[in-house]
């Protein structure tokens, strides 16, 4: 689908995504990925599984995240979830989405709602623990949430020891990164 | 015995062997006319207004822990009658004239100081809400005046005004506020209530109602029963489990308000001051503490503590507004039980039990309220009619749609 | 002056020298000094003065309970008052000042209070200044207010960042002395995740500041042994520096890291302090214990300390306070003072104990059934007098006095729930009570083990209980052998002798006098003895002092100590400083920002914002020449109406809900009926609290079967979120509806004017004429050549106007080519002004008509209250009140005469009724200028207002003196037919 | 405060907004006769217990459940915690 007329902006207001190394820290923020969040309709459980699994699409049990080859996916609450696709192949992701679930789950586009960060460092302990309250030593990798980073609300994922993604509302993109920037730089 | 500055000088002289005990110990009596439950604020004012404005007699109070401990004995001291709606502004505007002249009226130094209180403003929405608010002040007879950014900033210049997130606009201001030495007010009145014959009666728990046929005829004690003709209770904090010997619910819960006291520092804030952007309110004492506080905890609670996130809060607020407190440092903290009413404002009222009266419902608001409450309450209680200014306060206003709703959040308490 | 009373031995780094001021005379410490450690080696006994009477004080303690050796530390913006000198640690450089006094320390004016004592007596000022009334304010209380407070702050702002963090662990010990380390010795080694943290800038607690040994090593060099240990283990966690200061519900407990304190300056990037929040499984309570002092005569002058502090300066600091040192006990451990000086061969010259008969000391004059009546040396101690057991005086020459009236268990923390503390007689001391904090425990001294081997057990076996309850198994290692000495006391509060002053609270000078006055005047509870004499409420809190006023109380009255009860310790343990409990959350980070799709542009353009919440909004866009606000608002209006204006309104709340009862869903929570609406049509809608008053309004558009978006105020979009939910999760809970909020989603932008639709023809892809998408039409499009988009026929401004979304990424792009493709209509992009202008012009409610006091009724859209349905606050909107044929309507104004302004606030009068509440007919909620109407105009509410269209009244407002003739009329002052948004 | 989310597991309660007694469940039929009366009881009448307090928290910094808990109001201490959905369920409510 066309869009040549209009050129998109990160949701830091900039061409590209911003890349940050501070000490130990690498900030990187991802413009490359497609959201849509998935709801099952009442008693529509088991058709939703069954798409799911027919697209190989993850559905993830509660508090966690999961991914295949084309989606990924993390638990948002009781029977809703976000998922994650390539945003190269899958910008309309409601409508691809749609496509697999029909009328047994409520589908809506979440892409630009959010700004993504994925920090990593060899340990995120010193300064995750001056940013939230996940006590992300002892949570298993895989794990996905809800946190509050002064007095941001963000979805928080750790994809690995030393790897996480923080999802927060896009319109505080720049408020968010400020924040990680600083605190960063004091455990550095 | 009458206190002076002569007597103080006087008892220096010869040792300070005269002064008298403040009020008496007596052992609780049968029966009397009038049994007010609750020592704190409230009631000692209520006994003392029964006696000295509505020449009652035969009256008792019955405290179960000591005089003073109620809310009176901890809040953070601020005196006001800058109020939006027509159900409040004249009854706090009263009680602001009755403080105006309680020293002298009761013989005791509560160090009534009127230094001014100010709510800054933030935005245009807010401006428009505080001059429509201080207009209906003048039109109560109260004092109101609307201050710029310069002229709050000659007055406190160190508030932020150059990094500041919301900027301070401007300010509401009412000269008259200030501050009062909140024990010294149970203990005025405890002492005036006293010398005209009231029985001030401590550790004294109200455990019961005896009530027969729609009527009350005394209280059960932690010292025995008491008869009496009319009881009025006025227990803010405790309503509900007391009114609920009379089984009534009330439309009112129990918050815990936390509020905050720093060490002793040399006086930079002479008034009070509201932050319109954030959670914070601060006056500094004659000792040099600044006292402060913001929003209730927002959970039902007895436990008169709060938790870590208010305390966060309220610091926050504290140095947006005043970025130079930083290094001052909190003393103290703790914690009351709030009445929150469903609309924000009190209750003085029958109930539907025949002598048995309530006062109440006096959110984080009651103790600017003292004088005028005590003097409403006794108004209700000797005359079975409401004082002109608290007509308002009626159980029935909610089943009627007459809320007093000053924030407009609804049947909300923990947002009021 | 060189370190004169500096001695053998010690824990400081006498190869290091660091030079520091105080009051602006140069002294040298060493590493491992406190400030108060290094001036007493300098001879410095003089630190401060005392709040009421100005008495000259030197440190009572060598600890965090000080109450009388405070100082104003550093200087300028890092000025920081009340800073106790026995806990603030020496860095080179270091700059104290005295405070509370003038001119000098030496010489203070305010010291005059102390002569006039006798007039200052307890309560004094309750008993008079009251005539003439008007002096309080005017004479009284400012003479008062100088005399006000300690330490002053500065003016300016605090330069130093702050941070805040989270623990979680299964165990906090607090207090790193011989039971905390043992238990995280013992915990630690078990493998549980331990949190330990103490207040001090070395580890040890009382073992460093004494001569005892553990395992045949000094307690010192042992607890270094241990640190060492744990410093290897990764589960513990070491805080040094670390203060534990309040307990909260459910294991969390807040603690305050001093960072840089130490430092002159904090290193770049790095906090002052940082704000621990630590959510623990278990804790335990290991801060020690405070030794009180013996109130006597003129007990408060500078060289006059508690025996185990002055042990302490000698053991730990090598600092001999005095050069004859004399001790006054009531109990074993005090001796251990006179002994452990005099082997450090400082010249004990006698020890004053109370008790009769027992064992004396060898080589120390030791008076047995002797006491301490009075003192000499104004400045600081020079000679004590003496009431020897055979009733006779003796004067003894001394400039330093070491006091041990017993010791009190730190069991502060365990009483933040307020559970009572227990009273133990047999060390005449309280412990820590029933119903503190869950999973809270005291160990050691906090608890009453007062030896060694009695901290060390109970650190061990407590330890072990909680890691069974944490189903942790540990080995038992063997106890280290301690000294087990027996605690041998008899209490003493205060030496009955003469009439002079005895000081129990040296801070706030309350003095045994003053508690017998308020028994006197029957002050005899012991929240009211605190609250009349000010007992216990100085920095230090009543560390050293409430017990003392306590036991004497207790005497006066014949009740027993405790019977007389205790006050309850209340947070923090100590004081905290503000920027630490604020953390990063100051100046313009105090909340995030919020940006609009369109701010980068609006920057560009030089836009002037507001803030909205959190959101940054486009206020007006000045253009070049215009000088005055309203120039840019007036153009931006007429341009609009005129031909065309866009504006940013991506800040409203969009909620997607969908689901097959997503209709009946809206139905419940919107007062007027949803489930009917058209697909691809919207709806304005009316939300009501349960209450009845107006809670929100928005258009609601239905995008497909079971498919709705709606749209929320901005102030609104959170708790109108939340409502929704508990409708659909605790109200019609089987109810098939699903939500999310795409507020940020999309960048929404409304396009209005007589040229909207010509302008959104060049960017929309598809037939937008009035039949192919109507008045409130609203579907899925696409612009642009193909990005998906919604559309929406919605005006807020009256004007033929669409609100056109893209995803928000392109937000910047699509107002840059809304721009491009209007410049042949003259377009502009408005603000939030011109927004307001054009609302009030067509008689829209909004924020300041919403304000939660509103029906519907008020607003004129009571029809729009549906009775056939039950929706939410449909039932209590029929409440009497809240329909009264006079009560509040809404109504336009506008001043009769044109060129008069109005001023939203104002009051409605009659004209020519008194300005009194009887006559007050309401306000004026908005104003705004109207380039239409050609003068102000306002909304107001009006008593009856329906029934005064046409009627001339004022509007007054006494705030800033103007009184205006208004004429009322209908609101809709523009349009009223709305032919134009149809068009 | 602690709050065991049944889901989720302990969370700090700064991540809930409070609302009040469970009671706000059972809200009468608007369309009955006295309406008012009975929606006057239940929007403003409260129990408001010294001790075992059924109250409900909404999960807003975190996955939107509406939850019943089951707090001591003395003690602060958590007794039990349960889906607010379930509860209506239980007492009835449906669509």
């Amino acid at each position: 689908m066309g869009n040549a007329l209009l050129k998109p902006l990160t949701a830091l207001g900039r061409d590209t995504p911003k890349t940050i190394e501070i000490g130990g820290y690498r900030i990187v923020e991802r413009f490359d990925v497609a959201l849509a969040s998935l709801a099952t309709r009442r008693g529509r459980e088991k058709d939703v599984a069954k798409a799911a699994k027919a697209a190989k699409l993850p559905l993830p049990v509660s508090a966690r995240s999961s991914s295949t080859s084309s989606y990924g996916a993390f638990w948002l609450s009781p029977q809703q979830w976000m998922i994650e696709a390539s945003f190269s192949t899958h910008e309309d992701i409601s409508a691809h989405l749609k496509k697999i679930f029909s009328d047994a789950a409520s589908i809506t586009e979440q892409t630009d709602a959010w700004v993504r960060f994925d920090v990593s460092a060899p340990t995120l302990q010193p300064l995750f623990e001056r940013l939230c309250n996940v006590d992300l030593p002892e949570t298993p990798v895989g794990y996905a949430g809800r946190t509050v980073i002064e007095h941001i609300g963000c979805n928080l994922i750790k994809r690995g020891e030393g790897e996480v993604t923080l999802y927060g509302p896009r319109s505080m993109a720049a408020s968010l990164l400020h924040v990680l920037e600083v605190t960063a730089r004091s455990v550095d | 015995m009458r206190y002076s500055g002569f007597r103080v000088i006087a008892e220096a002289l010869s040792g300070h062997k005269g002064w008298k005990p403040v009020w008496r110990d007596p052992v609780p009596q049968a029966e009397y006319d009038y049994i007010i439950v609750g020592g704190g604020g409230h009631g000692l004012a209520t006994a003392y207004y029964l006696a000295k404005e509505f020449g009652q007699a035969r009256i008792a109070v019955l405290e179960k822990g000591y005089l003073g401990g109620g809310n009176v004995g901890r809040n953070t001291t601020i005196i006001r009658s800058n109020y939006l709606l027509d159900g409040n502004e004249p009854f706090y505007e009263f009680s602001l004239k009755l403080w105006e002249g309680l020293e002298q009226d009761f013989n005791y130094n509560a160090m009534v100081s009127q230094r001014g209180i100010m709510n800054l403003i933030h935005t245009d929405a807010q401006r428009d809400a505080f001059t429509r608010r201080g207009n209906g002040m003048i039109l109560h007879g109260a004092d109101a005046e609307l201050l710029t950014r310069d002229q709050v900033k000659a007055m406190y210049p160190f508030l932020n005004f150059d990094n500041a997130r919301f900027p301070i606009k401007g300010a509401l201001t009412q000269k008259r506020g200030g501050t009062v030495r909140h024990d010294a007010v149970a203990w005025g009145y405890a002492r005036g209530a006293d010398t005209r014959g009231v029985d001030l009666i401590q550790n004294c728990e109200v455990t019961g109602f005896k009530i027969e046929n729609g009527k009350v005829f005394g209280v059960e004690t932690t010292r025995g029963y008491i008869r009496a003709k009319k009881v009025g209770v006025a227990v803010a904090g405790s309503s509900s489990k007391v009114m609920a010997h009379a089984g009534l619910r009330l439309p009112i819960e129990s918050h815990v308000l936390q509020a905050f006291v720093s060490e002793g520092l040399k006086p930079l804030i002479n008034g009070v001051m509201t932050f319109g952007a954030g959670h914070f309110y601060v006056s500094q004492s004659d000792k040099g503490g600044l006292v402060f506080g913001g929003d209730i905890d927002g959970y039902n609670s007895y436990a008169q503590r709060g938790n870590l996130p208010v305390i966060e809060d309220v610091a926050e607020g504290g140095m947006a507004l005043m970025p130079m407190i930083g290094r001052a440092r909190l003393l103290r903290t703790w914690g009351g039980i709030m009445d929150m009413s469903m609309d924000g404002s009190p209750i003085i009222d029958k109930t539907h039990i025949d002598g048995l009266y309530f006062n109440g419902g006096w959110c984080y608001g009651g103790f600017k309220a003292t004088p005028a409450s005590g003097w409403c309450f006794a108004h209700l209680l000797a005359k079975d009619e409401p004082h002109k200014t608290a007509t308002a306060y009626r159980f029935d206003r909610f089943l009627k749609g007459r809320m007093i709703d000053e924030k407009g959040m609804g049947a909300t308490p923990n947002l009021h | 002056m060189s370190q004169i009373n500096r001695i053998a031995g010690g824990q400081i780094e006498r190869s290091k020298t660091l030079n520091f001021t105080f009051d602006g005379k140069s002294y040298t410490g060493h590493p491992g000094d406190t400030l108060a450690s290094a001036l007493l080696a300098n001879g410095v006994r003089l630190m401060g003065r005392s709040f009421k009477y100005h008495r000259p004080r030197g440190p009572l303690s060598a600890g965090s309970e000080e109450p009388n050796a405070l100082v104003e530390l550093r200087s300028g913006a890092r000025q920081e008052p009340n800073t106790r000198a026995t806990v603030a640690e020496l860095f080179d450089g270091l700059e104290a000042k005295s405070q509370n006094r003038w001119p000098s320390l030496a010489f203070d004016m305010m010291s005059i209070n102390d002569r006039l004592s006798g007039f200052l007596a307890a309560g004094f000022y309750y008993k008079t200044f009251m005539w003439p009334a008007a002096f309080w304010e005017k004479v009284y209380e400012p003479i008062i207010r100088r005399a006000a407070g300690l330490g002053s702050m500065s003016t300016l702002e605090d330069p130093d960042s702050y941070d805040k963090g989270f623990l979680h662990c299964d165990l906090l010990i607090i207090g790193a002395g011989p039971s905390g380390l043992m238990a995280a010795l013992t915990a630690g080694r078990a493998g549980a995740r331990v949190v330990l943290a103490d207040e001090d800038f070395r580890f040890g607690g009382r073992l460093n500041a004494e001569t005892h040994e553990i395992s045949d090593m000094s307690g010192a060099d042992w607890a270094s042994e241990a640190v060492a240990e744990l410093s290897t283990l990764p589960n513990v966690r070491l805080m040094m520096r670390t203060t534990v200061v309040g307990a909260f519900d459910h294991g969390i407990y807040s603690a305050v890291e001093r960072v840089s304190d130490h430092l002159a300056v904090p290193l770049p990037g790095k906090p002052r302090q940082t704000l621990w929040r630590i959510y623990s499984k278990h804790a335990i309570l290991a801060a020690g214990a405070t030794e009180r002092p013996v109130a006597f005569e003129n007990n408060d002058r500078p060289g006059i300390m508690m025996a185990g502090s002055l042990r302490a300066y000698a053991n730990r600091w090598g600092v001999s306070v005095g050069d004859r040192v004399a001790v006054f006990s009531n109990n074993d451990d005090g001796l251990r003072t006179a002994v452990d000086l005099q082997a450090k061969g400082v010249d004990v010259v006698a020890v004053v104990d109370s008790r009769e008969g027992g064992a004396l000391l060898p080589g120390i004059r030791h008076l047995r059934g002797a006491q301490v009546i009075d003192s000499e040396g104004r400045l600081g101690l020079k000679a004590i007098t003496v009431r020897l057991a055979n009733g006779k005086t003796e004067t003894i020459q001394t400039t330093a006095l070491g006091v041990s009236g017993g010791w009190n268990p730190n069991l502060n923390i365990s009483s933040h729930h307020r559970s009572k503390p227990h009273w133990r007689e047999d060390i005449a001391a309280f412990v820590p009570g029933e119903g503190g904090p869950v999973n809270l425990s005291a160990v050691g001294a906090a608890n009453g083990a007062m030896s060694t081997h009695a901290a060390l057990t109970s650190g061990q076996s407590r330890a072990l209980d909680i890691l069974s309850a944490l189903g942790v198994t540990a080995k038992t290692t063997a106890l280290p052998k301690a000294e087990d000495a027996p605690i041998s006391i008899r209490p003493l509060w205060y030496v009955n002798h003469g009439k002079g002053r005895a000081w129990i609270d040296q801070q706030n000078d309350v003095t045994v006098k003053d508690v017998k006055l308020a028994h006197q005047e029957n002050f005899t509870s012991v929240e009211h003895l605190k609250r009349y004499t000010t007992l216990g409420m100085a920095t230090d809190q009543g560390k050293t002092s409430n017990v003392i006023g306590l036991a004497v109380m207790a005497e006066l009255t014949g009740r027993s100590i405790p019977e007389t009860g205790t006050t309850v310790y209340r947070p923090p343990y100590t004081p905290v400083a503000m920027g630490t409990l604020a953390g990063r959350s100051r100046g313009k980070e105090f909340k995030p920002f919020r940006h609009t799709p369109s701010h980068k542009w609006a920057e560009e353009q030089g836009a002037v914002f507001v803030e909205v919440g959190m959101w940054l909004r486009t206020q007006w866009l000045p253009r070049a020449g215009e000088t005055h606000w309203r120039q840019s608002v007036d153009r931006e209006v007429l341009a609009t109406r005129k031909s065309v204006g866009i504006c940013d309104v991506t800040t409203l709340g969009k909620i997607d809900i969908q689901g097959t009862d997503a209709g009946a869903f809206l139905d419940k929570v919107y007062a007027n009926t949803f489930s009917t609406l058209a697909i691809g049509k919207c709806r304005y809608g009316l939300m009501l609290r349960e209450d009845g008053i107006v809670f929100d309004d928005g258009t609601t558009a239905r995008m497909g079967e079971h498919e709705y978006v709606m749209t929320t105020t901005t102030a609104n979009a959170v708790s109108v979120f939340r409502h929704l939910e508990f409708v659909r999760q605790c109200l019609y809970p089987d109810m098939d509806v699903q939500l999310i909020s795409t507020t940020e989603a999309w960048a929404q932008y409304s396009v209005a004017g007589p040229n909207a639709r010509k302008l959104l023809e060049k960017i929309v892809d598809q037939d937008i004429s009035d039949v192919a998408f109507p008045y409130m039409g609203a579907g899925n499009t696409t612009v642009c050549g193909g990005l998906r988009a919604r559309l929406f026929r919605i005006s807020f401004s009256g004007e033929l106007a669409f609100e056109i979304a893209v995803p928000t990424r392109y937000g910047d792009a699509l107002i840059r080519r809304l721009v491009e493709a209007g410049q042949e209509f003259d377009a502009v992009v408005y603000g939030t002004e011109t927004l307001g202008v054009m609302r009030i012009e067509k008689g829209h409610v909004a924020g300041n008509e919403l304000n939660g006091q509103s029906t519907a009724l008020n607003m004129g859209l009571g029809k729009m209250v549906s009775k056939k349905k039950d929706s939410i606050g449909m039932p209590l909107s029929q409440r009497e009140g809240l329909n009264d044929l006079d009560g509040y309507r809404l109504v336009g104004v506008k001043p009769v005469d044109k060129d008069q302004p109005l001023n939203a606030g104002s009051h409605f009068l009659e004209i020519g009724a008194a300005p009194v509440a009887e006559n007050d007919g309401g306000w004026l909620t908005s104003m705004v200028y109207s380039p239409h109407i050609g003068s102000h105009i306002a909304l107001g509410y009006l008593k009856a207002g329906d029934q005064k269209i046409g009627k001339h009244m004022r509007a007054v407002n006494f705030l800033n003196k103007t009184d205006v003739e208004i004429e009322i009329v209908s609101p809709h002052f523009f349009d009223p037919e709305g032919e134009r948004l149809r068009g | 405060m602690i709050i065991n989310h049944p889901i989720l597991g302990p969370r700090d309660a700064q991540e809930f907004v409070y609302l009040g007694d469970e009671s706000l469940i059972a809200r009468p039929d608007g369309l009955a006769p006295d309406a008012i009366g009975a929606f006057h009881d239940y929007l403003y009448l409260r129990n408001n217990p010294a001790g075992e307090h059924r109250e409900l928290w909404y999960h807003e910094q975190g996955d939107r459940s509406w939850l019943v808990v089951t707090r001591n109001t003395v003690t602060h201490v958590i007794t039990k915690v349960e889906m607010a959905r379930d509860v209506a369920r239980r007492m009835g409510r449906s669509k």
